[in-house]
């Protein structure tokens, strides 16, 4: 891996466009967008997997013991496998791969201009190796004693030990299958920051970069900041399973709190590695449908960075009650609560893109508004849990599970599907249809505020997390709060059975939706100058930038758009 | 809110862009971004778990001090590749045939590195220092390991690099790009030389 | 405002709940306003025949304060949150008072232990009174805790005291509480512990004085489980023990109505 | 924005005045200090890394822009419609 920028940068530049095979086109590809695809429908598959998981623990937790249909009784170590499984596929197998890898790969040639990445080989390797991680963490669930079951954070000695956890090789082959995906991530990174940074079409400034290119490659640069002490930690764990090493171990000079503080380094940073993106998603999608300029576009992008850097220094409000030093606490409860203040204001600008509007409710718009109003209750019961007051009591109750679901939901489905809904004719040729659409975004939209209001009230009244049954805590079982578990849990039947609208939907459009035109949204990025879908080597003439992505409704011109490669 | 005309709606003619660094170095340097990073936490770890130690007493009681005088010799070989390689850079410019002599040396020098140190861990190994006697002699050999596979897969990295100057092929990109990954595997080295055996 | 939804019964419950109403008050607040405006945005411009977009580009300063004053209102919410979490913090973690008398906590797969004071009032002593998930103290007497781990992390948690704090094997962690008010209520274990993690149930009596001191001349645990409707936590985790569905259909016990 | 920063700092050391503490004593105090400085270690470094970096490559641009001549300007547009 470490050589093989020197073997791969000569091919950089010069593409070859002849015809392909089946196998170097959808197997071993090297076109950007292509690999984009084996993303994205991974990603997809790996979302299936993981809501079914979810929908087996809220099962269990509505109607504790009973036989759930398709799966059977959940025991307290299934349980466990399964929101371990559920947390740690939904962020790693599905966040970052459709969010980053996906939109990364898709996106920031096409909107930068370029024929392809400027190391397409790195690029199919990254996708082999997450293709490997995948494997390795599905192999997981089928080897003696199950998947990992000692939660997504992995805390030792619980993790470290098979006598703990309960689980054997599945806890080993949970952390290969994570290393494993960072490093093919970590191969995506240097490939989006290197491409934006090189491969721009003659003529786009840094600020002509639509926002979305921007965020993807600020995220990219913060994963790539981050992970390294995590890749570091995951090693020294593997060690304590495998080969009896005590990094962790207190009775023999290990510490388990140092894995915590690798974890949250690389864990904290990793929220907002998956927000950019889709609050740059959010950036296209409003401003295309209110046909408005981006309000203050340096404002968002200063933001962006700030929130960057200040996703450093908050970390350790994930431990609080850890048994950490109180004034390193009282010190990261000011950090946190200053990185609200970027976050807030680039909602805040994306409001302030609507005034004055002219608001298209198509099924993107619809998604990516519902983005800015959820993610603001996501933001601020975050105040509640970076207060380190109020954390002692908030910490590990369900109120925390609602309040990153409020985060995570709207990045990595609300927005994604406002990705996918956007660019969908530009990605496979057809428009998607919009009756279908709305009815999934309201049931999707609706059922999600089912699911998670009950949560936060019953995180309120003191559940903790990770509990497959509540009867021995005489406390949390009573009728109120078990009649909000079950509300929860129909919320959830209800939102999976709607994600059966989209699927029919995608396949459907995909196979018959009407031919979309190049632009069909009117937009103003190079990505919609390209032929709808684009061929390999993306452009039919290589696009050359005259003015910034927003240009909408612009006072001296007819048309309320100005595409940012037509000449003045 | 009022509107306004007066943005950049016309610009020249925008001309070729040049860029500002080779893509094949910028993602090495990403790449040694990220790398760095990986053994600041794994460096972070070992001063953490020796702060820990019992009664402060480090290495652990019964467990063999690290060769601290003979490790220099494999120092110095590293650090002086490091020069050599320096030397072959500037060499460069003058005419890529003169890199030849200097790249065979640093590569060289870098396998005597590795080699010394499969030696110490040998004799280490002998005298009860293994990775599950103590957090001392786990992360010796984690971190020691690592380097010693970092520095390994770098004169990879050199020595496509002189396969690409024999062939007479040789870039100054690519040269570039195996430097960065080697100075980074060289300078890396003294830290945890001094992190580790002290 | 807090208590009257959910029980608190130590000193400084009060002041957490305080400073989740503070909370409460200035990001919902900001939440609110948020929310009608972008709400109003949206419906006031709404795509109509023959009206064209204005072209704001929010560079010019005039057009920046709109975003910049809500900053600075979210800046100032922010000081008024962060001074009354640091001081909740502070009062809470850092200043301890002196204890009246110590516990000692233990927490192990998948039980709590507890070692109260004696009679002598000295903890590691011959009359220490050692229990398994039942935790006795006296009302209106600050307690130092220590807290333990014998094997993987867990996490004390009271949820009628708002008190919350890991146990880390290898340190004993101290902390403290008063009661204020005489009752039963949950212990929890609320940091995922392996397969028994939501069978580490325990629960905290607080006592009059009077009780308090009958209980330690009595010298003995009560037989709480025993009086008390609620399954002990002992026959769960003889449970465990066997094969797991033994385990699931153990747990179709009835709600208390 | 320097005021939010005293203010930071400030109210980082002002709960070290106090004196006792939930926590503190638990481990020897330089393992205290060993947590605190790696977190300075693991929170800074990236920042400066990346800082550098990104000093390096304006410099670069920066001598690359002058032999292109002026950098383009920005031109008060007029109308193009017919």
């Amino acid at each position: 891996m470490s050589t093989q920028e020197t073997h791969d940068h000569g091919h950089g530049d010069g593409h070859a466009h002849e015809p392909q095979s089946f196998l170097s086109k959808y197997i071993f590809p090297l076109d950007h967008k292509m690999i984009a695809m084996q993303y994205l429908f991974t990603g997809m598959a790996m979302a299936l997997i993981g809501g079914f998981t979810v929908y087996v623990f809220r099962m269990q937790l509505a109607f504790p013991g009973a036989h759930v249909p398709g799966f059977g009784m959940v025991s307290p170590d299934r349980y466990n496998m399964l929101v371990t499984s559920h947390g740690t596929i939904m962020i790693f197998w599905v966040a970052m791969p459709v969010l980053i890898a996906a939109l990364g790969n898709y996106l920031i040639p096409l909107m930068i201009g370029a024929d392809d990445m400027v190391f397409p080989r790195i690029n199919r390797l990254s996708y082999q190796i997450f293709l490997l991680s995948a494997l390795v963490l599905i192999s997981s669930f089928f080897v003696t004693g199950g998947a990992f079951g000692g939660a997504w954070t992995a805390y030792p000695p619980l993790s470290a030990r098979g006598d703990y956890n309960a689980t054997g090789l599945g806890s080993s082959l949970w952390l290969v299958a994570v290393a494993l995906e960072f490093v093919a991530f970590l191969l995506g990174g240097i490939n989006f920051i290197t491409t934006a940074m090189n491969a721009r079409a003659p003529g786009m400034k840094l600020t002509d970069i639509p926002m979305v290119v921007w965020m993807i490659v600020l995220a990219s640069i913060m994963f790539m900041a981050s992970v390294g002490p995590l890749v570091a930690g995951a090693i020294m764990l593997l060690f304590d399973q495998q080969l009896g090493t005590a990094f962790f171990d207190p009775n023999r000079g290990g510490d388990p709190v140092l894995w915590q503080h690798l974890f949250w380094f690389f864990g904290h940073p990793e929220v907002y590695v998956v927000l950019l993106p889709a609050m740059g998603i959010v950036a296209e999608v409003i401003t295309t449908f209110a046909r408005k300029k981006l309000f203050a576009y340096k404002t968002v992008l200063y933001t962006a960075a700030a929130t960057g850097i200040i996703g450093f220094f908050v970390w350790a409000h994930h431990q609080f009650i850890a048994g950490i030093d109180p004034r390193m606490a009282s010190l990261f409860t000011i950090t946190t609560l200053i990185i609200s203040v970027p976050v807030a204001e680039m909602l805040f600008v994306y409001i302030a893109t609507l005034y004055g509007g002219s608001i298209r409710l198509t099924t993107p718009m619809l998604w990516a508004l519902a983005f800015i109003a959820e993610f603001l209750l996501g933001g601020v019961t975050g105040i509640f849990l970076g207060a380190a007051g109020s954390d002692i009591y908030f910490h590990d109750t369900y109120f925390v599970v609602a309040h990153f679901h409020y985060t995570f939901f709207p990045i990595a489905f609300i927005a994604t599907f406002a990705a996918i809904t956007y660019w969908f004719p530009k990605m496979f040729g057809r428009m998607m249809d919009e009756r279908l659409g709305k009815i999934h975004f309201w049931i999707t939209i609706i059922a999600f505020n089912f699911i998670f209001i009950p949560l936060f009230l019953t995180g309120a009244a003191g559940d903790h997390r990770r509990i497959y049954n509540y009867q021995h805590f005489p406390e949390q079982w009573t009728p109120t709060l078990q009649n909000l578990r079950i509300l929860a849990t129909y919320a959830l039947l209800v939102m999976i059975a709607a994600q059966v609208i989209f699927f029919v939907n995608f396949f459907k459009s995909l196979k018959s939706g009407p031919k979309a035109e190049k632009n069909p949204w009117k937009a103003n990025t190079l990505e919609w100058v390209a032929p709808s879908p684009p061929p390999h080597g993306n452009f039919e003439e290589m696009p050359t930038v005259y003015r910034g992505p927003y240009e909408y409704g612009h006072p001296d011109r007819e048309l309320d758009y100005w595409p940012q490669n037509e000449p003045a | 809110m009022t509107t306004v005309t007066s943005t950049s709606a016309v610009r020249p003619e925008p001309r070729p862009k040049k860029k500002i660094a080779h893509s094949g170095v910028i993602g090495m340097l990403v790449f040694v971004l990220t790398e760095i990073m990986f053994f600041a936490g794994l460096i972070s770890a070992v001063t953490i778990t020796r702060s820990t130690a019992l009664m402060n007493i480090w290495p652990p009681p019964g467990q063999p001090r690290l060769p601290v005088e003979e490790t220099l010799i494999n120092t110095a070989a590293l650090l002086l590749s490091g020069v050599l390689l320096g030397v072959a850079h500037f060499r460069f410019k003058k005419s890529p045939e003169l890199v030849k002599a200097p790249l065979i040396a640093a590569m060289l020098l870098g396998a005597a590195f590795v080699g010394l140190q499969g030696a110490e861990w040998v004799a280490l190994l002998a005298q009860g220092l293994t990775p599950q006697s103590s957090a001392h002699g786990a992360f010796f050999y984690l971190i020691v390991g690592i380097h010693g596979l970092h520095a390994l897969a770098a004169i990879g990295g050199l020595a496509y690099v002189l396969r690409r100057a024999q062939q007479g092929r040789l870039i100054a990109s690519e040269l570039h790009t195996a430097e960065i990954f080697w100075y980074f595997v060289v300078l890396l080295w003294p830290v945890i030389y001094g992190r580790l055996y002290f | 405002m807090y208590e009257r939804f959910f029980t608190a019964a130590s000193t400084y419950a009060r002041d957490i709940d305080y400073l989740i109403l503070l909370i409460l008050v200035c990001v919902g607040f900001g939440f609110i306003v948020a929310e009608i405006v972008f709400f109003g945005f949206i419906f006031k411009f709404r795509a109509q025949d023959g009206v064209k977009t204005q072209y704001v580009t929010g560079e010019e300063k005039s057009q920046k304060k709109w975003v910049s004053m809500p900053h600075y209102l979210v800046l100032v919410l922010d000081v008024l949150i962060v001074i009354g979490a640091l001081k909740v913090w502070s009062d809470i973690k850092i200043e301890m008072p002196e204890p009246d008398a110590k516990i000692r906590v233990i927490g192990q797969q998948w039980a709590w232990s507890f070692v109260h004071e004696g009679a002598d009032g000295k903890l590691d002593t011959a009359d220490d009174i050692r229990t398994v998930e039942e935790l006795h103290v006296e009302v209106n007497k600050t307690y130092h805790f220590l807290l333990e781990a014998r094997d993987v992390l867990h996490s004390f948690s009271v949820p009628a005291f708002r008190l919350k704090q890991d146990a880390v094997p290898g340190r004993v962690i101290t902390g403290w509480f008063k009661a204020t008010e005489t009752g039963t209520f949950d212990i929890q274990c609320a940091e995922i512990c392996g397969v028994g993690h939501g069978i580490m149930a325990a629960r905290i009596i607080i006592d009059s004085p009077e009780d308090y001191a009958a209980w330690v001349k009595k010298g003995g645990p009560t037989a709480f489980w025993a009086a008390s409707n609620v399954k002990a936590p002992g026959a769960a985790k003889a449970a465990i023990d066997a094969p797991t569905p033994t385990l699931t259909a153990n747990n179709a016990a009835p709600l208390p109505q | 924005m320097r005021w939010t920063w005293v203010i930071t700092v400030s109210l980082f050391f002002a709960p070290a005045l106090a004196l006792g503490c939930a926590v503190c004593g638990t481990g020897p105090e330089r393992s205290r200090a060993a947590y605190i400085s790696m977190t300075a270690l693991l929170s800074l470094l990236p920042l400066t890394m990346l800082g550098a970096l990104v000093w390096l490559f304006v410099r670069r641009l920066r001598r690359l822009e002058p032999k292109e001549g002026p950098p383009p300007r920005e031109v008060v547009s007029e109308p193009s419609g017919p």
